[in-house]
């Protein structure tokens, strides 16, 4: 089994990913370059942090129209687990394989720090190892992670059970005072309707190690091994 | 040669903390007139085509697709010939 | 622009050039230079490029040592840390540009210094940014400030370099010239060190990344042009930051250098070409041949002395093997970057500048590049210093209200928190950072080793304008006491040295001490300096500033696991005093903020002493005896423990007993050097004080942890805080300002 | 009330890192046509004020103080008036 990371011109988690795959959870990954046009021989793709062409124009908006992005979609389609955290989150979203789009924070300002996230649904590839309710300790990197949609659709959202994680307090609670970005209820990741695609504005790879502060961030990585594993049974 | 200018703004429903942020700096500035402030983009396309018409499909269809992300934003252009 | 036509004395002039200098440039070529000519020059040996003023001086520091590699004269130096890695590391100061457009001023300073970096083969993993502005009060200061953090997070952020630390220092003193000086830290093979070296005659000359434009010309020339209509637009343009396109050249040459199909490499900073050919030509001891008809360019009209003189971003100059071309064109191409051959390496050590062909420069690259003019200038102690020196502070009235003090300084942009600015900063990216910004230095890791690496960043401008010799001194010993303080063993240092006028005798007397005691401290702490930056003429209206050495320190630990946090770890743990208090009042932050007085002797600094004091908390560290060391600096030892008590995740309270027979504002506040507060198990002190018995270093048991309020009792004060209202002051102080 | 309509964009000479970025997303996408691309910012504001002089002088004063940087941009704008 073997974990697809996207680099676009101007991704940087890329290396991160990498590491935690093979230091730390142990799991076979490679690199597909954006202009490469296939994905063939990955079983979980993954979209990581960065400023993809610089972010210019609007975060992802150009990076979406990488030669690789149709191979992308079609393993979306397809039912492939695809996770895309941070500017892959972006990404995602202008890509149409994600609800929504993200905004600049309300702050105007960039915002690196630790978060807390309560996991809302566990029924994705990415959150099946987490406990219903589970607080995750994790930073976020962002200047434009304010989650929209409209309103009519987050109803839709709501009912479907599409929304994955919100912003909350150490202990659950979903607060303004949690929200770092001014995202709408908070919102800090969500799903498609076929629930196999992921996006998060935080960094689960950053909070792999206890060295580093938390291992909430592991769950993703041990998730998605677990639903492959079952899949192939 | 044509140039485009195109408008890319925030739908009305859609926040806009930084027009609101411009808003109360004026405000703080001594501009108290200031009722309301919304900020987007401007861009000029100079394109190599002739046919104003032909250049009107394209640049409608850049912003589509990539100029302007419909779930938040709404766009206008206009078109006019200058010189190379 | 078009070209003058005569070059007149004014012209000369015009470009900082001295008839002296103009007499030289005419025995090197043997003849009058053309106005090109004049421009290559003029920048080269300005002072920025040439050090033809702190030369001398900067010769007197030691840079050599077990683990140097790599010293000064490189774009940065190189220090060996075991496992077959290096770390490649310098600073850079971008004063003067973020003062005209505080955002892109910094951002490219971050651009620059990123550059100096993977020119060496090295991955850039961290920077760091010194800051100096004016009161944050003041509208003007307070949009510089906003604008440089703005311009330092959207640059770094977005080329994915973390800012892991830094410093924010305000007094009017940068009013007019605030100082933004950037770090950055590199990790490379040590066997795989790329130098700025051309090589082999006949090997292609390429120009890759950016498109060349009018960007940052020389503003004294433009401003002697005759413009005609229109020429408005052509005026020298501030330079903009591209990190986006940095990246790509980051990623692009790093592929490049992990082959061998390049001879030399070097980044186009200050004097874009001009300075990357006649460099990279002297060093390597060969000449240059380019064309600038082959130079990729983004605007119309540029004529030669434009185009040498450029300061456009994001742009590199490297010497590829003769054959080898296709393998560079081949991976700048799959990162959509121009690389072009521009030109050849020669042998007949000359930089030879054509356009389409017709030589429109040749000189001597060693002469252009190394021997330029050098200036022992005259120095003289300046007045003012007898009198700061034998101010009588006793005259000062001591407090009545000192809860109310502690409080004030805990609430000063010097102490305050710094999260409002490093919180828009990526200090996490590459998952090193075992210690983030707020303790006394950055830990990250090294992966692949268990090793870490200690960053701090320090410099006391107020120190060094009152003693420049003891003010040197201070800012290596405090660097290097905050990377002990988190459990590393100081290496080596690169610094920026922020100055003003060269050309006043007073000035040069500063500066010359202020590098005596860095040579000196440096020497004592064995850590040699492996580069750094000068910065002159950082004056307004013939004001200069408070001379302002910044060191950037890099320690190493052997066991990434030892980093240790500068906060309280547990109620019950013992908190003792490593060093003394003495009475030194003098340039202390609390006669700043309380009585408005800049003004006494900085603390002395017995170097001994220093680093007895260093060699007990790092032992201590490494015996696993201590859970945390915080240096004593900034609004002394109160500041210090109170800093201990709220600065980490979690707050404490503590009662402590302060030492000292003297008034009692100084006992609290007074910046005494060499004092490191630690907190320790109980059952640990033996062994704490065993050590500083060892080392000779007086070890003092000031209190206890515990409790919701900070305490404290000595000759001629007992009051207390509660910890909730100081960790309010400390963590609001600057908020509310910025 | 009026409107002011007010357009910043960067000086013809300065780099747009944004715009020629975008160029290049253009033509990867197929619109090989584009010659030149610069982005700039468009603000829409909305003034208590009955006198577009006035209006007019009050919005020059805002755009040199606060909404464009001279340093590196220029700005023009029109006033209209709106109902309130
Ligand atoms: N401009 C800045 N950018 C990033 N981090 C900063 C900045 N200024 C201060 N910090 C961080 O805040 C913490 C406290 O800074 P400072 O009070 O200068 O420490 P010290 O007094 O020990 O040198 C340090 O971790 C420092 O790296
Ligand atoms: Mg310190």
């Amino acid at each position: 089994m073997k974990i697809g990371i996207l680099v676009f011109p101007g991704t940087w988690s890329h290396q991160d990913f990498e590491h935690v795959c093979r230091d730390v959870v142990g799991i076979d990954c490679g690199l597909i370059w954006h202009k490469d046009t296939s994905v063939a021989g990955y079983d979980c793709l993954i979209l990581p942090g960065g400023f993809a062409h610089g972010d210019y124009l609007r975060c992802g908006g150009i990076a979406r129209f990488s030669p690789v992005m149709e191979a992308v979609v079609a393993f979306a389609r397809s039912g492939g687990p695809v996770l895309g955290s941070c500017n892959g989150f972006q990404i995602l979203c202008e890509a149409g394989l994600l609800p929504g789009a993200l905004l600049r924070n309300t702050s105007l300002q960039y915002r690196c720090r630790w978060v807390h996230i309560r996991t809302e649904s566990v029924s994705t590839p990415f959150t099946r190892a987490m406990r219903p309710g589970q607080v995750l300790k994790v930073p976020i990197s962002h200047g434009e992670g304010r989650y929209y949609v409209p309103p009519q659709e987050l109803a839709a959202l709501e009912a479907q059970q599409q929304i994955i994680f919100r912003y909350a307090t150490p202990d659950g609670q979903v607060t303004p005072e949690a929200n770092p970005n001014g995202a709408l209820d908070n919102i800090a990741g969500v799903c498609n309707a076929g629930r196999n695609v992921v996006g998060l504005m935080p960094h689960p790879e950053r909070a792999s190690e206890a060295l580093l502060g938390s291992t909430d961030g592991r769950l993703f990585f041990t998730s998605v091994l677990e639903s492959l594993a079952a899949a192939t049974r | 040669m044509v140039e485009a200018r195109i408008h890319v703004t925030l739908k009305k429903s859609v926040l806009d903390p930084q027009g609101d942020t411009v808003k109360s700096g004026l405000a703080s500035l001594g501009f108290s007139g200031v009722e309301d402030c919304r900020i987007g983009k401007f861009m000029v396309l100079k394109l190599q085509e002739s046919d104003p018409q032909k250049a009107r499909a394209q640049v409608d269809e850049m912003c589509r697709k990539l100029l302007a992300n419909p779930v938040i934003e709404e766009y206008v252009f206009e078109i006019s010939e200058v010189a190379g | 622009m078009r070209e003058p036509q005569r070059i007149t004395p004014d012209l000369i002039a015009q470009h900082g050039i001295t008839p002296d200098e103009y007499q030289r440039i005419i025995a090197i070529l043997g003849r009058e230079p053309n106005f090109t000519e004049l421009g290559i020059f003029s920048v080269m040996w300005s002072e920025h490029c040439s050090y033809k003023s702190s030369r001398v001086h900067l010769k007197t520091l030691p840079t050599t040592g077990r683990c140097i590699l790599q010293g000064p004269g490189e774009n940065a130096g190189v220090v060996d840390i075991g496992d077959g890695l290096a770390i490649v590391f310098k600073m850079e100061s971008h004063n003067h540009p973020s003062f005209i457009e505080p955002r892109q001023g910094a951002a490219t300073g971050v651009g620059g210094i990123i550059r100096d970096i993977f020119t060496m083969g090295a991955r850039p993993i961290a920077l760091l940014d010194p800051l100096r502005f004016g009161p944050l009060t003041d509208v003007k200061s307070r949009f510089i400030a906003g604008g440089v953090v703005a311009g330092i997070a959207g640059y770094g952020n977005a080329v994915g370099v973390p800012t892991v630390g830094g410093e924010l220092c305000v007094s009017e003193t940068y009013a007019g010239n605030p100082l933004v000086n950037v770090f950055c830290l590199g990790l490379a093979p040590k066997d795989r060190i790329f130098l700025a070296r051309a090589g082999g005659a006949g090997n292609p000359v390429i120009y890759v990344g950016a498109k060349t434009g009018r960007d940052g010309i020389h503003g004294a020339t433009m401003a002697s042009e005759t413009f005609d209509e229109g020429s408005e637009e052509r005026r020298p343009t501030v330079q903009v930051g591209d990190p986006f396109r940095e990246k790509l050249l980051i990623e692009a040459c790093l592929e490049l250098m992990a082959g061998d199909a390049i001879v030399g490499i070097q980044d186009m900073g200050a004097a874009g070409l001009t300075c990357s050919t006649c460099e990279m030509a002297s060093r390597g001891g060969t000449g240059i041949e380019i064309d600038l008809a082959l130079v990729p360019l983004r605007e119309t009209g540029m004529i030669p002395y434009e185009v040498m003189l450029s300061e456009s971003q994001e742009r590199m100059l490297l010497v590829a093997h003769a054959g080898r071309e296709h393998e560079v064109m081949r991976i700048f191409e799959k990162w959509d970057l121009d690389a072009v051959i521009v030109g050849r390496v020669t042998d007949d050590g000359l930089m030879r500048v054509l356009n389409h062909g017709k030589v429109v420069a040749e000189i001597p690259a060693r002469a252009l590049a190394e021997e330029g003019p050098v200036y022992r200038r005259p120095m003289e102690r300046p007045a003012y210093l007898d009198e700061v020196q034998a101010a009588d502070l006793s005259r000062i009235p001591v407090f009545d209200r000192p809860a109310d003090v502690l409080l004030a300084l805990l609430a000063s942009p010097n102490i305050a928190c710094k999260r409002p600015v490093w919180q828009q900063y990526d200090h996490m990216l590459f998952c090193n950072t075992i210690v983030e910004p707020g303790s006394d230095a950055a830990v990250l890791r090294v992966q692949g080793t268990g090793k870490g690496l200690a960053l701090a960043a320090d410099g006391n401008g107020r120190h060094t304008y009152l003693d420049p010799y003891e003010g040197g001194k201070l800012a290596v010993a405090e660097a290097a006491r905050n990377v002990v303080c988190s459990g590393a063993r100081p290496l080596a240092i690169t610094n920026c040295l922020n100055f003003g006028n060269p050309e006043r005798p007073e000035i040069m007397w500063q500066f010359g001490e202020a590098v005596r005691g860095i040579a000196d401290a440096c020497r004592t702490f064995d850590t040699p300096v492996t580069g750094g930056n000068v910065s002159l003429y950082n004056e307004t209206l013939g004001t200069a500033i408070f001379p302002t050495p910044i060191i950037g320190m890099v320690g190493l630990l052997d066991d990434v696991r030892q980093a240790t946090t500068q906060w309280f770890k547990a109620a019950g743990d013992a908190v003792l005093l490593l060093g003394e208090s003495r009475d030194e009042l003098g340039g202390s932050e609390y006669l700043k903020v309380i009585h408005n007085a800049e003004t006494g002797r900085p603390p002395r600094l017995d170097l001994d002493r220093e680093r007895a004091v260093q060699a007990v908390c790092l032992e201590a560290i490494q015996a696993d005896v201590i859970r945390s060391a915080h240096d004593c600096a900034d609004g002394g030892l109160a500041v210090a423990l109170a800093e201990c008590a709220v600065t980490g995740p979690e707050r404490f309270g503590g009662r402590f007993d302060l030492p000292g027979e003297f008034r009692a504002d100084s006992i609290l506040f007074g910046e005494s050097a060499s004092r490191i507060v630690v907190s320790v198990r109980p059952s640990d002190v033996e062994a704490v004080a065993a050590l500083a018995k060892r080392h000779g270093v007086a070890c003092t048991r000031l209190g206890t942890v515990g409790g919701d309020d900070l305490s404290f009792r000595g000759k001629g004060f007992a009051f207390s805080v509660p910890t909730a209202q100081a960790y309010e002051a400390w963590d609001t102080g600057l908020s509310k300002l910025l």
